[in-house]
């Protein structure tokens, strides 16, 4: 098992490399930073002079090998934009974004599954039917509509929540209300579809004939044998967040990593890019390993 | 001989329509979402003509128009947007590019994503590793430079814009496939396939991917809303469909400043895509039930024994 | 064990439909018995006469759509339980009556370890938990002769041979001791010295607790050893019914009689074999020196890797038109020499040469055709088969794989045609494998192995859940399938009247090893070997002359 | 009380940084200009002319040179004296070329140098005769000598009345630094917070989290109580290409501008919004408000498009219009209305948004070789006061932005550069005259209204200066 880590860690570091460097290429194919940078008037001099300081005037190849000499004394670049060490920015905004990523995504996982199994034991029942509506009502609304209607609803109408910004436990409430629409519409719909197969097994009989309380055979058993897709639906989703709630994070005002990685990108903010892309491509290719090792202990028959 | 097989299997292939239809009939749900896919698809495919460009005219004057009433005409009876445009007359117009960038990047993605997840999940070679990283990669590089990038050294079109969502949306179809290709690689009748000699591609054909699709489906019936809602906030990059062309995504998006004071300029393609999308999905589980075996009573009449 | 005592179960003019959109499908029709407390009922029936649907049914496992009870009403202790949910039932469920299914590997919650299963039992009834409900999970698995149940009690279904699942099934079952247990072919998979052992344990059990037995089989000898009172079901109607020894020895009922006559009696068997005729010498198949190891690693980050000798040094032929049996004990590997011939699994070490071609040492291409040539029935039935696919699909795969063994246009027919020869009906094509009994579905199994036309057919296990009748058809079909086309088996299985009556070489194996091995009559005649003699010996003697 | 003297203001946008030699970047002058860090002079909002602030009196000593005379006892908020020495040191900070500077735009290609004279005088010498320096010093942000040269920094410290306290991802806070030499503000602490959409902010000012918000929407300005409209310096337009067919040709360019629909067009941008015709908005020196702006006249414009194609021009020649996304609010929603209009008139646009970067290839010098015959969005903020920011980078021939190659226009628009006073002002008139009338290389729309929404709280109004500063010291409390 742990030849097993070993492997996929140093493959994921090689393709953590291989994604940086497609980054800082491609990046350099959208543009010169120096034009969006300075102000629309600057002259052309000063235009010079800031490429030079920062080495864009050098050859792409040459900044890239620079940009690896400096990786390796763990130098990831200054923030052109805002005077400080890229890496800095970065770890500095994305701890915020995996706090609302993992919350939301711990609770949209935990409430799908209670809810997508409750309605895959009774198909059909009205149950189920309301689920199915909500559920999916939810996750096919633009999210920056339900956002910006909650904060007018909740903030502004009835002044029972705060309308944006960090802080007390009550500003959580409406950004993670948005982002968990989503994951919990698609998951209930993907643990709702498993379970409908996992229920239909002969080994839920066995429990019944054992004895076992509805909830034990349905959260048990079934669950248990449906989580395969869930868990790699739910890891995607997790990636998707964690790489930027990007609504989420400009409309309530969340110092995170999606926004900061936007703009980094609009702005050409090169080194920003790169130490944002490092920080979540890390976090997402460890959740990958996670994940692929979850599988095998989920299911024992699973063998890499 | 031959002659009553082939009489046969018509008749039985024109039952299976038949039986195919009742079925549907017996799940209200599914079925009012056909009938809805389908005036969808009519008005699609024959409003373009028919309302002309009346989508496209301006109309100042009534700006922000509010909705439920025909003192403008019946095609203003769901309001007008910020430039006076009659919206009813956009939702039709525009679901020609809205359907048809979505369809097409679902598709793709599911097609691409799924045969790549078959791919590695089944096979042990050095390929189904680097189909994996591949898709971590993917997954790691943000939508938006993606997008970027596509942008600048391609140029926006539809094409691209449907080549950038669908790059984007593959990996969730890939690894739900391989992990579930995991599982059932292992399972007994997988053996049995091998050893009657099937070859892997058909093995995965034939018994694998059948099993996964269901799954995949799911998926790609909420990506639907999923991309439409992300090609609309790609146009405010400018690589988003270019205007006078438009989507429902587009709609909403332009609405987005107006929620508070023209609520309808937004709600209205918002609510096309949710109903476009609960459709697809309430199909797709109709569907799903349809091809497992042992769930297709459900739709079955059921004929109890007199007692 | 008064005659004025309620029963403790009494199922009254039960019926059972399966709906869908054609016409019901009736399972049981109009079955009534009842079981005393201490008593053994057997049930005999042809394969899908709704024996097992019938004992579900008293345990409310029968999904309501698309199971319909038409009418019955069942009675445990006097009480109707037809119509018990929740709490009631749960007490029932598990705890008053339990159940032993046919098909213990689809039966076992593939995810979770043995152990937990055998655990949850006591702990859902709250009769212990922890480290006292494991402990009395490894006393469990001790009785019912799984080795070393301290390691085992870890593993996952997967990890245990056929009849090894069939004896975790049973642990889980008595493991509250129930009042009423209904077995459904609990040693089908068992080999005699186990079976007896199982049995020896189900009597002690009867005694200490005064449990009612209700016991499904297709082995006349093992009815015959444990029945009370006997109930012959001929599709889903209970054709005749009585006392054990009135049932054996006066049979009424023109199917009882044909199932008693199908009884190869021991001896008897060396007269009316179905051997081979004209062995010939030509060598099909030689296996050298095949070992297996397994990985025992329970669990992710398992300590250290334990490994497991599951076949060792094994050595042996098979000739052109010969069936060899294998015999054994269960567990001691012979369905893991059966998968390693087919490449399912990888043998540690080993050669087998099929017509002077290592096996192992196949390239693809090469593979393909030996898969086509070498065909295997699996011990279980249901798990390989592609559960959404029709039969017609199931048996016409191999034709679709190797296209060149039969026209399309065919197909349909010869699917009949398969079907018939099981003793199927065509209308089954349509049906999906859930549909079946666990008998029906091993003729399936049986029909698609048949199917690819091809050398050597190993066969797993293949008829031990067809009733006698069904049985000797089959054996019939594989030996005229022999005769005419020379074809080869590997038969496993642990039913010894039928190697006795089929196989024309017998292997022997015990753990991992073959103990003996030589021409039917010289085995069944002079056993050398102890084991060999133990599982002569242990043929089981009718209850009615016990004294 | 207490707590009623802190305010919370919010932002559009997170400003990346805060070094003062960029308050020229919107969010960067809104927290710091007149707050933390002051210039040695400002500009009038209403004359557009030079006041004191930090310089009490200046005048030209010769050409190349003018002496300024720096306020007496004024002190940094680290304690330093603000001197001769400390004002030389921001100068040099800024034109050195150590550190990219924003604020350097404002100065174009020019080079400064300040000699302290004595402790509070100092001599500024520039490269060429430079009659509106004292305006052009507005932009140079005094820091305190301690502040490093060649870095850029994010805590700076000024001579202003308030004191910068914190900056994290979430807010800037700034206490009133006590020992300011002007009058002490009512205010005691601010805060910035940011949020990006307009109605966020508007609600967050209603509700009271917040109480004051530069620029909200014009669909968000719904409370005449709260909100106050105020024209901004900015100037929208279109440019035309006057180097491609059939844009080269006069009649067409006329036609653009008499296709449109002004009325209906003022809609999008609402009632406030002023009718441009130049490129200035009134106030700033060189603003002609005699000059009309077109009318709207689309019949005429199709009978010049039929003109010009009678004549030979190739008038179905494709137009690539290219807009800019989020350039201002509405732009997009303008950019179709514009183009479908264009449509009308018989021309062949076609309308193709950018993001910023790639629209920027457009907007500047060099431009891409193979554009075809282009119109560009672009908007113009000139709050510097005098309309040298504004003609030579459109007109001249050598102007960064400009499209028109035109010696004899050339030569005015020097001319006019080198004049001072009354003179100066009428040549800029004249100019902006020949280019509304003769050259047309524009189409002047709109002089912008900004919105903002001030809480119920706070006695201030917002005027033309807010899109670049928003002093704390001219906000009160209501009672
Ligand atoms: N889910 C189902 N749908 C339709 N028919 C079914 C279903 N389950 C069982 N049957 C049918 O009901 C009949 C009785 O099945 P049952 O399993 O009780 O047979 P059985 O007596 O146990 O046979 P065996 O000895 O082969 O296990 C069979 O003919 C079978 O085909
Ligand atoms: N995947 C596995 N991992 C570990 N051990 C295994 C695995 N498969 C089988 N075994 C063990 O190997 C031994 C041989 O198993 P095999 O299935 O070959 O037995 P068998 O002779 O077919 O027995 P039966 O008659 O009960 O089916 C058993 O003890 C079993 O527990
Ligand atoms: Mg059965
Ligand atoms: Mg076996």
């Amino acid at each position: 098992m742990l030849s097993f880590i070993g492997r996929r860690a140093s493959h994921s570091v090689i393709s953590v490399m291989g994604l940086l460097a497609l980054v800082f290429f491609l990046t350099r194919l959208t543009g010169d930073p120096s034009s969006l940078f300075l102000p629309l008037d600057s002259t052309a001099e000063a235009r010079a002079a800031f490429a030079k300081l920062h080495g864009f005037d050098q050859p792409v190849y040459w900044q890239f090998l620079q940009y690896l000499r400096d990786l390796l004394s763990l130098d990831f670049g200054e923030s052109v934009r805002q005077n400080r060490s890229a890496m800095a920015v970065a770890l500095e905004a994305f701890p915020q974004t995996l706090k609302l990523a993992v919350v939301a995504m711990v609770l949209s996982t935990a409430l799908a599954l209670v809810v997508g199994s409750l309605a895959a034991s009774r198909p059909g029942s009205l149950f189920d039917r309301v689920v199915t509506l909500v559920s999916l009502s939810g996750a096919s609304a633009p999210d920056f509509w339900v956002a910006i209607v909650g904060i007018l609803i909740f903030a502004v109408s009835f002044e029972l929540l705060p309308t944006s910004g960090t802080g007390s436990y009550l500003h959580w409430i409406l950004p993670i209300f948005v982002l968990m629409l989503r994951p919990f519409g698609l998951l209930v719909q993907v643990v709702r579809g498993a379970m409908l197969g996992a229920l239909a097994s002969p080994y839920i009989k066995t429990a019944r004939a054992k004895g076992l309380r509805r909830q034990q055979i349905i959260f048990g058993h079934a669950l248990r044998n449906s989580l395969l897709p869930v868990i790699t639906v739910a890891g995607d989703l997790t990636s998707g967040l964690i790489n930027g709630a990007v609504i989420v994070e400009t409309v309530f005002g969340w110092p995170g990593i999606g926004k900061l990685m936007i703009d980094a990108i609009i702005q050409r903010d090169f080194a920003v890019v790169q130490s944002t892309i490092l920080v979540t491509a890390t976090a997402i290719f460890i959740l990958n390993i996670c994940i692929d090792l979850l599988y095998a202990v989920l299911d024992p028959r699973i063998r890499y | 001989m031959t002659a009553i097989i082939s009489e046969t299997s018509v008749s039985a292939s024109h039952g299976n329509a038949r039986v195919v239809f009742n079925c549907l009939k017996r799940d209200k749900l599914a079925f009012a979402a056909a009938i809805f896919l389908v005036i969808l698809a009519i008005a699609t495919l024959a409003g373009p003509p028919l309302i002309g460009d009346m989508a496209a005219k301006l109309g100042l004057r009534q700006r922000n128009l509010p909705p439920f009433s025909f003192n403008h005409g019946w095609l203003f009876f769901l309001g007008a947007d910020t430039l006076g445009r009659p919206i009813l007359a956009r939702l039709i117009v525009g679901a020609q590019n809205t359907l048809g960038i979505a369809l097409a990047a679902v598709v793709c993605s599911m097609l691409i994503g799924g045969v790549l997840g078959l791919i590695a999940g089944y096979s042990e070679r050095w390929y189904s590793q680097v189909i994996q990283r591949v898709a971590d990669i993917i997954m790691s590089f943000p939508s938006l430079l993606l997008a970027l990038i596509v942008l600048y050294t391609l140029g926006p079109s539809i094409s691209n814009l449907i080549i950038v969502l669908a790059l984007t949306r593959t990996p969730i179809y890939l690894r739900t496939t391989r992990a579930e290709v995991l599982e059932l690689r292992e399972r007994m009748f997988v053996s049995a396939a091998k050893s009657m000699g099937a070859k892997p591609l058909r093995i995965v054909v034939r018994h694998i991917a059948p099993m996964v699709l269901p799954t995949l489906l799911t998926i790609a019936a909420i990506d639907f809303a999923t991309v439409i809602l992300a090609e609309s906030s790609l146009s405010f990059l400018g690589l988003g469909i270019q205007p006078p062309e438009f989507t429902w995504g587009a709609m909403v998006a332009n609405g987005r400043g107006y929620l508070a004071n023209a609520w309808w300029i937004s709600f209205w393609p918002g609510l096309a895509i949710l109903l476009t999308t609960l459709s697809l999905n309430l199909l797709s589980s109709w569907a799903r039930t349809m091809a497992d075996p042992q769930q297709r009573w459900r739709l079955q009449s059921l004929r109890k024994a007199s007692r | 064990m008064s005659q004025s005592a309620i029963p403790i179960l009494s199922v009254d003019d039960l019926t059972v439909d399966f709906l869908s959109d054609g016409a019901p499908v009736r399972a049981v029709d109009c079955v009534s018995f009842e079981v005393n407390r201490g008593e053994t009922l057997v049930i005999l029936g042809e394969s899908g006469s709704g024996k097992s649907v019938s004992t579900s049914a008293v345990m409310d496992l029968i999904d309501q759509p698309p199971g319909d009870i038409v009418r019955g009403r069942i009675s445990f202790e006097g009480a109707p339980i037809g119509s018990l949910q929740g709490e009631a039932r749960r007490s029932i469920n598990g705890r008053r009556i339990a159940m032993i299914f046919q098909d213990p590997l689809a039966y076992l919650n593939p995810v979770y370890t043995v152990g937990r299963q055998i655990c949850e039992v006591f702990e859902c009834h709250g009769i212990a938990k922890g480290r006292p409900a494991r402990q009395r999970a490894v006393d469990m698995l001790r009785r019912v002769g799984i080795p070393d149940p301290e390691t085992r009690i870890d593993h996952y279904p997967h990890q245990f041979s056929g009849g090894q699942r069939q004896r975790v099934m049973i642990a889980i079952a008595i493991a509250l001791k129930p009042d009423l247990l209904i077995a459904d072919e609990p040693t089908t998979a068992l080999d005699v010295s186990v079976q007896a052992q199982i049995l020896d344990l189900l009597r002690d059990l009867q005694s200490e607790t005064g449990m009612a037995l209700i016991l499904i089989t297709h082995d006349l000898e093992v009815a015959a050893s444990m029945a009370d009172k006997v109930i012959v079901m001929n599709r889903g109607k209970i054709v005749e019914a009585g006392v054990a020894r009135e049932v054996f020895t006066k049979p009424q009922h023109a199917y009882t009689k044909k199932l008693i006559a199908a009884l190869p009696h021991g001896d008897a068997a060396e007269n009316t074999n179905r051997r081979s005729t004209n062995p010939s010498g030509e060598t099909v198949l030689r296996v050298e020196n095949l070992t297996k190891e397994y990985a025992l690693s329970s669990g992710l980050f398992g300590k250290k890797k334990k490994t497991f000798l599951a076949v060792r040094d094994v050595n042996f032929e098979v000739r052109k038109g010969e069936t060899l049996g294998i015999v054994g004990e269960s567990g001691s590997g012979k369905s893991s020499v059966a998968r390693m011939l087919l490449r399912l699994n990888d043998p540690t070490s080993g050669k087998a040469i099929f017509n002077g071609e290592d096996v192992f040492a196949m390239d693809e291409h090469r593979l393909l055709a030996y898969r086509r040539k070498v065909q295997m029935v699996f011990q279980d039935p249901y798990g390989s088969m592609n559960p959404r696919m029709n039969v017609r699909a199931i048996i016409s795969e191999p034709w679709s794989i190797h296209a060149d063994i039969l026209p399309k246009a065919k197909w349909k027919d010869r699917v009949v045609e398969l079907l018939e020869l099981v003793d199927l009906k065509p209308e089954h094509a349509d049906r999906y494998p859930h549909q079946f009994s666990g008998g029906q579905k091993q003729r399936i199994a049986i029909a698609r192995a048949l199917a690819s036309e091809p050398e050597l057919v190993i066969c797993d296990e293949a008829v031990s859940a067809l009733d006698v009748s069904i049985q000797a058809q089959v054996i019939d079909l594989l030996a005229d399938l022999r005769t005419r086309l020379g074809l080869s088996y590997i038969f496993i299985t642990h039913d010894l009247p039928i190697v006795r009556h089929f196989a024309d070489r017998i292997l022997v194996m015990k753990q991992g090893e073959i103990v003996e091995e030589g021409p039917t009559s010289a085995i069944f005649g002079s056993p050398s070997h102890g084991y060999t003699r133990s599982l002569l010996d242990a043929t089981p003697v009718p209850k009615w002359l016990e004294t | 009380q207490e707590a009623s003297k802190e305010i919370k203001i919010v932002l559009p946008e997170q400003p990346a940084n805060l070094e003062p030699c960029g308050t020229i970047i919107t969010n960067v002058g809104q927290i710091l200009s007149q707050n933390v860090t002051e210039a040695l002079t400002v500009i009038d909002a209403k004359t557009g002319l030079p006041q004191p602030k930090l310089a009490t009196e200046w005048a030209r000593i010769d050409d190349m040179t003018w002496r300024i005379k720096l306020r007496p006892s004024v002190k940094f908020q680290d304690g330093t004296d603000m001197d001769a020495k400390a004002v030389a040191f921001s100068i040099k900070r800024m034109t050195g070329g150590a550190l990219t500077c924003n604020n350097m735009a404002k100065f174009g290609d020019r080079t400064l140098e300040a000699t302290p004279v004595d402790d509070l005088t100092l001599d500024i010498k520039s490269d060429r005769p430079e009659p509106i320096l004292p305006t052009l010093l507005s932009v140079v942000m005094v820091v305190s000598p301690n502040t490093p040269a060649d870095k850029p920094v994010n805590d700076p410290v000024g001579t202003g009345p308030f004191k910068l306290t914190s900056f994290d991802t979430q807010t800037v806070t700034m206490d009133r630094f006590d020992g300011y030499w002007g009058e002490k503000p009512e205010i005691e602490k601010a805060t910035y917070v940011w949020r990006s959409e307009s109605s966020i902010r508007a609600a967050m000012v209603e509700t009271g989290e917040a109480d004051l918000t530069p620029s909200i929407a014009i669909q968000d300005a719904t409370n005449p109580e709260t909100d106050f409209s105020y024209l901004n310096s900015e100037t929208t337009a279109m440019r035309v290409d006057m180097s491609k067919p059939p844009l080269n040709d006069l009649r067409i360019r006329k036609a653009l501008n008499l296709a449109i629909d002004w009325e209906g067009l003022k809609a999008l941008f609402g009632p406030d919004v002023k009718r441009a015709s130049q490129m200035v908005v009134p106030g700033i020196n060189g603003h002609d408000d005699s000059l009309q702006p077109w009318e709207s006249d689309p019949a005429k414009a199709t009978k010049l498009v039929a003109e010009a194609k009678a004549a030979g021009v190739p008038v179905d020649t494709e137009i690539v219009l290219i807009g800019r996304n989020g350039i201002y609010p509405n732009g997009g929603e303008a950019m179709e209305a514009m183009a479908a209009m264009w449509q009308t008139a018989g021309l062949n646009v076609k309308l193709t948004m950018l993001d910023v970067a790639d629209w920027i290839r457009y907007l500047q010098k060099p431009y891409p070789e193979e554009r075809g015959a282009t119109l560009l969005q672009m908007m113009h903020d000139n709050n510097k006061g005098d309309s040298a920011f504004t003609i030579p980078i459109f007109y001249r021939s050598t102007g960064q932005y400009s499209t028109v190659s035109d010696t004899a226009f050339d030569a005015e628009i020097d001319a006019a550069l080198a004049a001072s006073g009354e003179e100066r002002t009428k040549d800029f008139k004249a100019i902006f005259t020949k280019a509304r009338t003769d050259v047309v290389s524009d189409i002047p729309m709109f002089h912008m209204i900004g919105y903002t929404r001030v809480g119920k709280r706070l006695d201030w109004k917002p005027d033309i200066t807010t899109n670049s500063e928003i002093p704390l010291a001219n906000i009160h409390m209501k009672d």
